[in-house]
């Protein structure tokens, strides 16, 4: 039987189409505007979810996402809110962590065993005996979590997007309203953002039984309309507020992160439940959701009613059901002295039953349905239960014995709130720069004050933004305090539900204090209060009551925990967006594509690994590779190196302080190995220097040294001021190495320059046209053969590779990549940093002392090394070999060298050379065991023990012939 | 308003049997029997909390979080040292004990370090039958992500000295990734995809709040005095040597004194006039709703800067690198969220609906090697438990055992002399610095 | 034969553009004619130089370039020559496509004390059409519509984790950007942000859509 | 997201910079104690208080010195290297 009303002024649904969803296998129809909660009421659903630890029944208690009662999952979603998501045709929903759904929850029993589960039971037992320990943990995971994830449901991007506000106003309530408007009169621009699916707030449910409310509502929107610089988004939730004003709010579809210059924070109140046996029976609810039950979906919350108070609110809700012919069976008030507004009069005269100091003991129900509320005046000493007290009849009791402001943004913006002991509500009492609250979160609860709050606020906002020069206003304080103090009734037979996320009862927080759990934040973590998915929105105010009575405390005392982000809960694919990650590319990149290129990432490079041929598999590849750069021509892109020019009088002094080896006697078209240590003496990076002038140097360095380097180079002349520019020519240049016996050949072909050993040299630098373009060229010999490393402008790469592949093709020219170099490199000895040093290797452990020349008056990490240089290493970087007929495990990179029981190094690099027809490698050894020709083993894959022989790098050439003198 | 509940036997610290409890099976039974058959709720106050100071203690802890609790308690039990008050000047385990990701390990990369935490790893193993409490000590098995033949190289040289030192520790490729979480995308999206990981079967998770409770309890049935709410306003140091503790609530005077307080690390070495290479960085987490269990590992990428496992009650717990510059608080940060959100959807991209519900931050004391700095310090009688950056709660047991001996005797434990303070004027720095892009 | 490539020219080939030669360098001046909601071109076929220094202003000077923009600011020459400067000392010229100034100056600048030449190779995005904005707020967190049409700044920024330096001018009458990044990150910047604006009804464009100069 | 103030680029989220950590002048390396170095070279004042930091914008290569609050996260001021009087 629906329990839809007839068509209510303001109501959000759309009668002129119906929906379909299915909760828990049941089809049930609703309409467009329906949230899923208020579509599953009106079709007569009071179950609505089960608990988190006792599995209890549980319906709509704030239908304001302030609880989590209404737990949904479904293909799409792992915890969808049933109170607060828009109905959407087709959805197929179950209520969370149930055996059989919400209504047949098999695991409802433990509702029985709740005696044996009190707070953080779960420490006391379940850990022994050790042997059992395993399968308790086990079942513990079985019962724990709510949603299920689909694994097959699809990675969302969002189009994440930055926005920015002279001011932003956080809810669209009465004061909000008031506050945005007052506020875009004066020019600034003004975004209010309302995390329901339409503005007004309380305005737009809280009507005590007349129109008036809502004809406010509709004045204020129209005057929304007519100003341009004021934008009202709805469906939108602030989230978090983080420094310097940067919110994030979130929207169905996407997060946007909004600048704002200031902030006002009118996000009201949050209605607190009384604590009282069986106060989570499907049926009791907050005033304010059996409103706006009836206003936004035009749905009856029950047939006949009984309502809990201590405030005007509670009455306005009773004549509001009143209104739509729902039957209150009486309005019980907490308070002994009753109502002194005329809303009193008014609900008598609708021949409501009154009954002053008066509170509920506990709620009776049946089949999981609330059929009556036992009553008792709670004025005197007396305890619960109360004999033979009264039943009052009902299916729904409405309870509005106060609030909790809504204050996270304030918390987390760091504002200082205090308890006021009149008005029993935590207030803002010093709020940060540019920071302003305005309505009930700033404890103003009538009507026509907290309009005028909204004003007071928007003009200290504006005034604070230069907007205006007016001075702040004072608003007359009023006099009306909504909210009760304690309404906490203890039952002996418990059930009195505190926090309903975590099913905690109100013996709960007697037991986690009295087990030494009585601070704020202990308790918390102890008894897991304010810590479900609602985060303690309806759980805090009261728990710290009952703490700081325990303590016999003033609630100010006890205090709050922290807040932090989120005020709700966000979607990782909202926080995501679209997630960017950068990727470089060389000019180069279609070509090596083109050719077969197994790329490999270089930091956030691609880099060629080598080039895949069909007919042949990784190794033989790289070894064809290998085999052509050693007999006739290999070309490599090796664009990634870091590269910078240095030009200026100081440029070779410069280059001195922060290379270890020596750089200003440079001879103009010569270049030199560098290698660049910290300021702890650890080698950080190396490479190339070249002198195309007296002023002016290129150099290189690693791949993924680059950016670091020239920042750090940067900042350190900076700081000397010394007489040249360093400019970072790592994207803008290409490199490509030309190696190999005919690479002077090759290039002859394509240059003018007098490439004859006599006019361009081993280690050399030239500048010329290759191929019709600009080149620097760097005779250097990193693989080991004559060489040619070619720089040019990053447009004219593609150009030049395509030249020299086309004029190399006579002569065998074959591209190699990233592990052909390796190897080649290897066999020369030339280390690799980060692969052959690690975070904390200096020259002296990598046996580079000819790179660093201590008699220079200084270079960063010179002084270090003075330090550790008259100790004993702890291991050197040696060349070791493996005998020419070893078979079996091969050792790999970072296999241990072992020593009797002892680790005594490492390997750092290995690999097979074909041209030398064994293993060769490097390895950290610890001194007694590096001279040459001594024997040590290596500890391979399975316990393997492999033995090699300390050798002398380089392994191939070593007089280096073949590159120099070529 | 006469409806309070009476809890005033609440207050009085009375010991309750469980204590003198035989660790046996019928226990299990007894321990939840017992909240049912009694009336009156039966568990006794689990740490007592002193009206006020003793004039003089033999020993002072500073900071009640998991160390400072873990040190008073072996002290109290390993070496009969009771007159000993733990200082703290919040709330008990309120500091980095709370608020990281429980990881425990022992996977390191140096010696020194797979032999610290490896003492660590085994000491967890009977803590809950020690305190007769429930840590929720769950091993899942700990992948660190490798996604670079240079992260890969790193794997194997820390898999080689833990399986040399006796850790179960091993180089593992996608496809025992894959049967270890099938959900994975072993190509993180596309832009770094997966080469292998290094695999620590004991790697495990454990409820921190617990751990502390468990040694508070422990330590304060013992005699130690666990004084919340007292801060250290200055240490009063005599011809080098520590004499008395300035408080809060007044002076104490004692010869020895412990400092466990992590981030608050250098403004406790300032009352005593010692440098140090620490610097403090806010380190992040956030924490989403909770879900039925489907993650058995603990997953670590240092190229993707994420940490996740999934908590006994179903939430995720997810972390990454430390902030970028220096600060002293706890605030969060929008962007922390957004990044690690983005990589947690390249592995697992079905979590795209899933909800954070809150983010928090805690302060970490970073050392430049990324090993702590522990034992005896140029001031006599200061003793320090520091540079616990982002792998402090691992440490814990190891380091009340290592840090009471050391302060007992006088003499640094054979574990941590390779972290001492002198080791940086010594250049002789711990190389874990390799092994750690994301050190948890 | 053209030796210089854009760093975009394997991306433009799918969207088969008309090339056409301009300054050494293959340009796609068209491709069909609507006018999306977003319009992006690659401009990176003009010519362009930099140079920095404590002496930069006043050699720029002795070259003719008589009037300089301020910090963070541009201008352009009387033959067009749109000239940057990026911070206090260094300048970023790029010549419109007729004039010819920087390849005048590239071939008498002569590092020196205080004078240090920048070699140019930036990818150049230009930007157009009535949603652009909203591509730029999901993109960048600098809030360009806060500018005036009239502002002649030069922002040096991140878009989508991308270094870029942008400035704006009025093409055809509508707010058009102009954004430089390094060639290496030119692919990436170039399909993130045309994939965006393909969702907001944008797209890809001729050069000669945008800057009709390059057609005529 | 916090906002950081370039001297010449001006106020951008945070995340456009690199912290290049607390400025530290180096002692003379000829004639300084070892102690004094390896103090120099490891040791930080990792005291709370007001710093003066080395910052680094990245797209535009600018480096300034930022006094901010460590505890706080307050920026008191920004200026390039020798221009703190300006």
């Amino acid at each position: 039987m629906s329990s839809r009303l007839p068509p209510v002024l303001g109501e959000w649904i759309d009668r002129s189409q119906s929906l379909t969803i299915r909760f828990d296998g049941q089809r049930y129809a609703g309409h467009p505007g329906d949230v899923v909660s208020s579509a599953l009421w009106a079709a007569g659903v009071r179950v609505l979810g089960r608990s988190f630890k006792y599995h209890r029944p549980r319906g709509i208690l704030s239908l304001a996402n302030h609880d989590v009662n209404t737990l949904m999952t479904d293909d799409a979603h792992i915890n969808l809110r049933g109170d607060v998501s828009p109905l959407a045709e087709g959805m197929d929903l179950r209520a969370v962590n149930t055996a059989g759904g919400a209504r047949a929850d098999r695991r409802r029993l433990f509702d029985k065993l709740s005696a044996f589960m009190p707070v953080g039971f779960y420490y006391k037992a379940f850990h022994r005996p050790k042997a059992l320990a395993h399968f308790w943990e086990r079942f513990f995971r079985r019962m724990a979590g709510l949603g299920e994830i689909n694994v097959d449901s699809p990675r969302l991007y969002t189009p994440k997007r930055y926005d920015f506000r002279d001011l932003l106003v956080i809810g669209a309530g009465p004061s909000g309203l008031a506050a945005g408007l007052c506020a875009a009169h004066s020019g600034a621009s003004v975004l209010i953002v309302e995390e329901n699916a339409q503005a007004g707030g309380s305005l737009g449910y809280a009507r005590g039984g007349s129109d008036t409310n809502h004809e406010r509502l509709e004045e204020l929107l129209a005057q929304a309309k007519q100003l341009p610089h004021l934008e009202i988004r709805t469906g939108t939730c602030a989230v978090g507020y983080y420094a310097d004003h940067w919110i994030a709010l979130v929207e169905a579809q996407r997060m946007t992160t909004l600048r704002a210059r200031a902030v006002i924070v009118s996000t009201g109140v949050m209605d607190q439940p009384a604590v009282f046996r069986n106060n989570d029976a499907p049926g009791v609810m907050f005033a304010s959701a059996a409103q706006r039950l009836i206003y936004r979906y035009a749905v009856k919350p029950m047939h006949r009613a009984v309502v809990l108070t201590a405030n005007s609110e509670g009455y306005e809700a009773a004549l509001d059901l009143d209104r739509h012919g729902i039957g209150v069976g009486a309005v019980l008030d907490l308070r002994p002295e009753g109502e002194s507004t005329d809303l009193a009069q008014r609900v008598t005269s609708a021949n409501i039953r009154v009954l002053k100091g008066y509170g509920v003991s506990e709620a009776i129900a049946r089949n999981d349905r609330l059929t009556g509320v036992r009553i008792f005046s709670v004025d005197g000493q007396a305890r619960l239960p109360i004999p033979n007290s009264e039943v009052l009849s009902c299916d729904g009791l409405l309870m509005s014995v106060g609030f909790a402001p809504a204050a996270a943004l304030l918390y987390q913006a760091g504002a200082r709130m205090s308890y006021s002991e009149i008005t029993h509500q935590f207030y803002p009492r010093e709020l940060p720069k540019g920071v302003f609250a305005a309505g009930r979160v700033n404890g103003v609860f009538d009507l026509p004050y907290r309009l005028e709050d909204g004003k007071r606020a928007a003009q200290e906002a504006v005034r604070y933004l230069g907007f205006s020069t007016q001075p702040n206003p004072i608003v007359p304080p009023q006099r009306r305090w909504p909210t009760h103090p304690y309404p906490i009734f203890a039952h002996p037979d418990g059930k009195n539900f505190v926090d309903f996320d975590e099913d905690l009862q109100l013996k709960d927080f007697a037991n986690a204090a009295q087990e030494g759990f009585d601070n704020i934040e202990l308790m918390k973590r102890y008894s897991t209060v304010g810590m479900g998915p609602s985060q303690g929105k309806h759980s805090n105010m009261n728990a710290i009551r009952i703490l700081a009575n325990l303590r016999g405390e003033t609630v100010d005392k006890v205090g709050t925990t922290t807040s932090r982000p989120f005020y709700h809960p966000v979607a990782l694919a909202h926080l995501s967006g679209r997630g960017f990650h950068p990727v470089r590319r060389t000019p180069l990149h279609s070509l090596h594509a083109e050719l077969g290129a197994a790329w490999m990432p270089a930091g956030n490079w691609q880099r060629p690994e080598y080039y895949a041929r069909s007919d042949q598999d990784k190794n033989e590849c790289v070894r064809g590779e290998v085999r052509a750069v050693r007999e006739s021509l290999g070309l490599i892109d090796v664009g990634t190196l870091g590269k910078m020019d240095l030009y200026g009088p100081a440029a070779g002094e410069f280059l001195e302080r922060v290379y270890a080896g020596r750089c200003a006697n440079l001879k103009v078209g010569m270049t030199r190995y560098g290698v660049m240590l910290d300021e702890s003496g650890v080698i950080i990076d190396d490479g190339v220097m070249a002198r195309l002038s007296d002023q002016h140097f290129y150099f290189t360095t690693t791949t993924t040294g680059s950016a670091t380097v020239y920042r750090e180079l940067t900042r350190w002349n900076t700081l000397w001021r010394m007489d040249c520019g360093i400019v970072n020519l790592t994207g803008a240049f290409s490199a490509m190495n030309l190696a190999g016996p005919k690479a002077r050949d090759l290039l002859a072909k394509l240059t003018d320059l007098d490439l004859s050993h006599a006019s361009f040299p081993y280690l050399g630098v030239r500048e010329a046209q290759v191929a019709d373009v600009p080149c620097r060229l760097l005779r250097v010999g990193f693989v080991g053969e004559l060489g040619y490393e070619i720089h040019t402008p990053a447009e004219h790469a593609h150009h030049l590779w395509t030249a020299l592949m086309a004029a190399g093709n006579a002569l065998g020219i074959r591209p190699f990549g990233v592990e052909a170099q390796r190897l080649l490199r290897l066999e020369k000895g030339h280390i690799i940093i980060g692969q052959d040093t690690d975070g904390l290797t200096t020259p002296l452990e990598a046996r580079m002392e000819w790179a660093i020349k201590m008699d220079k008056p200084f270079f960063v990490g010179q002084r270090s090394l003075r330090i550790v240089a008259p100790r004993q290493r702890k291991q050197v970087l040696v060349g070791f070999t493996l005998d020419k007929s070893h078979s079996g495990a091969v050792p790999k990179e970072c296999h241990l060298i072992i020593r009797g029981n002892d680790i005594a190094g490492r390997v750092t690099s290995i690999a097979f050379s074909e041209t030398l027809g064994c293993h060769i490698g490097l390895a950290f050894i610890i001194p007694e065991l590096a001279e040459e020709g001594t024997a040590f083993a290596i500890r391979a894959d399975a316990g393997k023990m492999v033995s090699a022989v300390v050798a002398k790098a380089p392994f191939y050439d070593p007089s280096a012939q073949r590159q120099r003198d070529y | 308003m006469n409806l309070i509940l009476d809890t005033k036997s609440g207050f009085q610290p009375e010991y309750g049997s469980q204590f003198n409890q035989p660790p046996d099976a019928i226990s299990m039974a007894f321990g939840l029997l017992r909240f049912a058959l009694s009336r009156d709720y039966p568990e006794a106050r689990m740490f007592r909390t002193p009206e006020r100071l003793k004039p003089t203690y033999d020993a002072v802890i500073i900071g009640a979080g998991g160390h400072g609790l873990a040190s008073a308690y072996y002290l109290a039990r390993d070496y009969g040292l009771t007159h000993v008050a733990v200082l703290e000047r919040n709330y008990l385990g309120g500091g980095n004990t709370g608020r990281n990701t429980t990881i425990i390990r022992s996977n390191y990369l140096t010696p020194e370090g797979v032999a610290f935490y490896d003492e660590s790893v085994r000491l967890f193993q009977d803590l809950a039958q020690d305190f007769d409490l429930n840590l929720f000590y769950s091993t899942r098995g700990h992948f660190t992500l490798a996604h670079t033949d240079a992260t890969l190289r790193t794997m194997r040289w820390r898999a080689e000295v833990n399986k040399h030192l006796g850790v179960d520790s091993e180089l593992v490729g996608p496809e025992f990734i894959t049967r270890a979480c099938p959900q994975i995308d072993l190509t993180c999206n596309g832009h770094a995809p997966i080469l292998g990981a290094l695999y620590h079967a004991p790697g495990a998770i454990a409820r921190h709040d617990a751990v502390a409770w468990g040694y508070g309890r422990g330590a304060s049935q013992r005699g130690v005095e666990i004084h919340q709410q007292t801060e250290v306003t200055g240490i009063d140091v005599r011809g080098g040597k520590v004499v008395g503790v300035k408080t809060t609530r007044g002076y104490i005077s004692t010869s020895k004194v412990l400092c466990a307080v992590a981030g608050f690390t250098p403004r406790v070495l300032n009352m005593v006039d010692l440098r140090s290479p620490l610097y403090i960085h806010p380190l992040q987490a956030m924490v989403s709703e909770p879900m039925k269990p489907w993650l058995d590992p603990i997953f670590v990428s240092g190229s993707l800067h994420v940490y996740v496992s999934q908590s006994a009650r179903g939430e995720l717990v997810m972390g990454a690198s430390l902030d970028p510059y220096e600060l002293h608080s706890t605030r969060s940060t929008l962007d922390f969220a957004e990044g690690l959100a983005a990589h947690i959807l390249d592995m697992f991209p079905f979590l795209s609906t899933a909800n954070v519900v809150r983010q928090w931050a805690g302060m970490a004391d970073m050392t430049p090697d990324f090993a702590p700095i522990m034992g005896k310090t140029p001031v006599e009688g200061f003793y320090l438990d520091a540079g616990w950056g982002t792998w402090g709660f691992k440490a814990t047991p190891v380091a009340g055992k290592t840090m009471s001996y050391t302060l007992f005797n006088d003499r640094d434990h054979d574990l941590i002399k390779g972290f001492r303070l002198s080791r940086f004027a010594e250049y002789e720095l711990t190389g874990e610095k390799g092994a750690a892009a994301v050190g948890h | 034969m053209e030796t210089r490539r854009s760093a975009l020219h394997d991306l433009l080939q799918q969207h088969n553009p008309r090339w056409s030669a301009m300054n050494g360098m293959l340009a796609p001046v068209s491709m069909d004619d609507r006018r999306p909601t977003i319009a992006l071109a690659d401009a990176s076929c003009m010519h362009r130089m930099g140079v920095k220094g404590s002496q930069a202003e006043v050699w720029l000077h002795s070259q003719g370039i008589e009037m300089l923009p301020g910090i963070n600011a541009w201008v352009r020459t009387p033959e067009g020559t749109l000239v940057a400067r990026l911070g206090r000392t260094e300048f970023f010229l790029e010549d419109s496509p007729s004039a010819t100034t920087t390849t005048r100056l590239r071939s008498t600048l002569r590092a020196a004390s205080g004078l240090t030449p920048v070699i140019r190779q930036d990818c150049a995005i230009v930007l157009s059409g009535e949603r652009t904005n909203e591509l730029l707020t999901q993109t960048c967190s600098v809030n360009f519509a806060a500018y005036s049409d009239a502002d002649r700044f030069a922002i040096l920024t991140s878009m989508v984790g991308v270094s870029v330096l942008v400035i704006w001018e009025l093409h055809t009458g509508q707010r058009g950007y102009r954004i430089w990044c390094d060639p290496s990150f030119a692919a990436f910047l170039w399909e993130t942000l045309l994939g965006i604006a393909q969702e907001l009804g944008g797209g890809a464009v001729g050069l000669g859509a945008l800057i009709p100069e390059v057609v005529r | 997201m916090k906002i950081m103030l370039c001297p010449i680029n001006g106020p951008r989220p945070v995340s456009e910079f690199v912290c290049a950590g607390e400025v530290r002048e180096m002692p003379h390396p000829p004639t300084c104690s070892d102690a004094q170095w390896s103090d120099y070279v490891f040791n930080r004042s990792g005291v709370p208080g007001i710093k003066k930091e080395w910052w680094y914008h990245a797209s535009s290569g600018v480096w300034f010195i930022a006094e901010r609050d460590t505890t706080a996260d307050r920026l008191l001021r920004t200026y390039l290297l020798g221009e703190e009087s300006k």
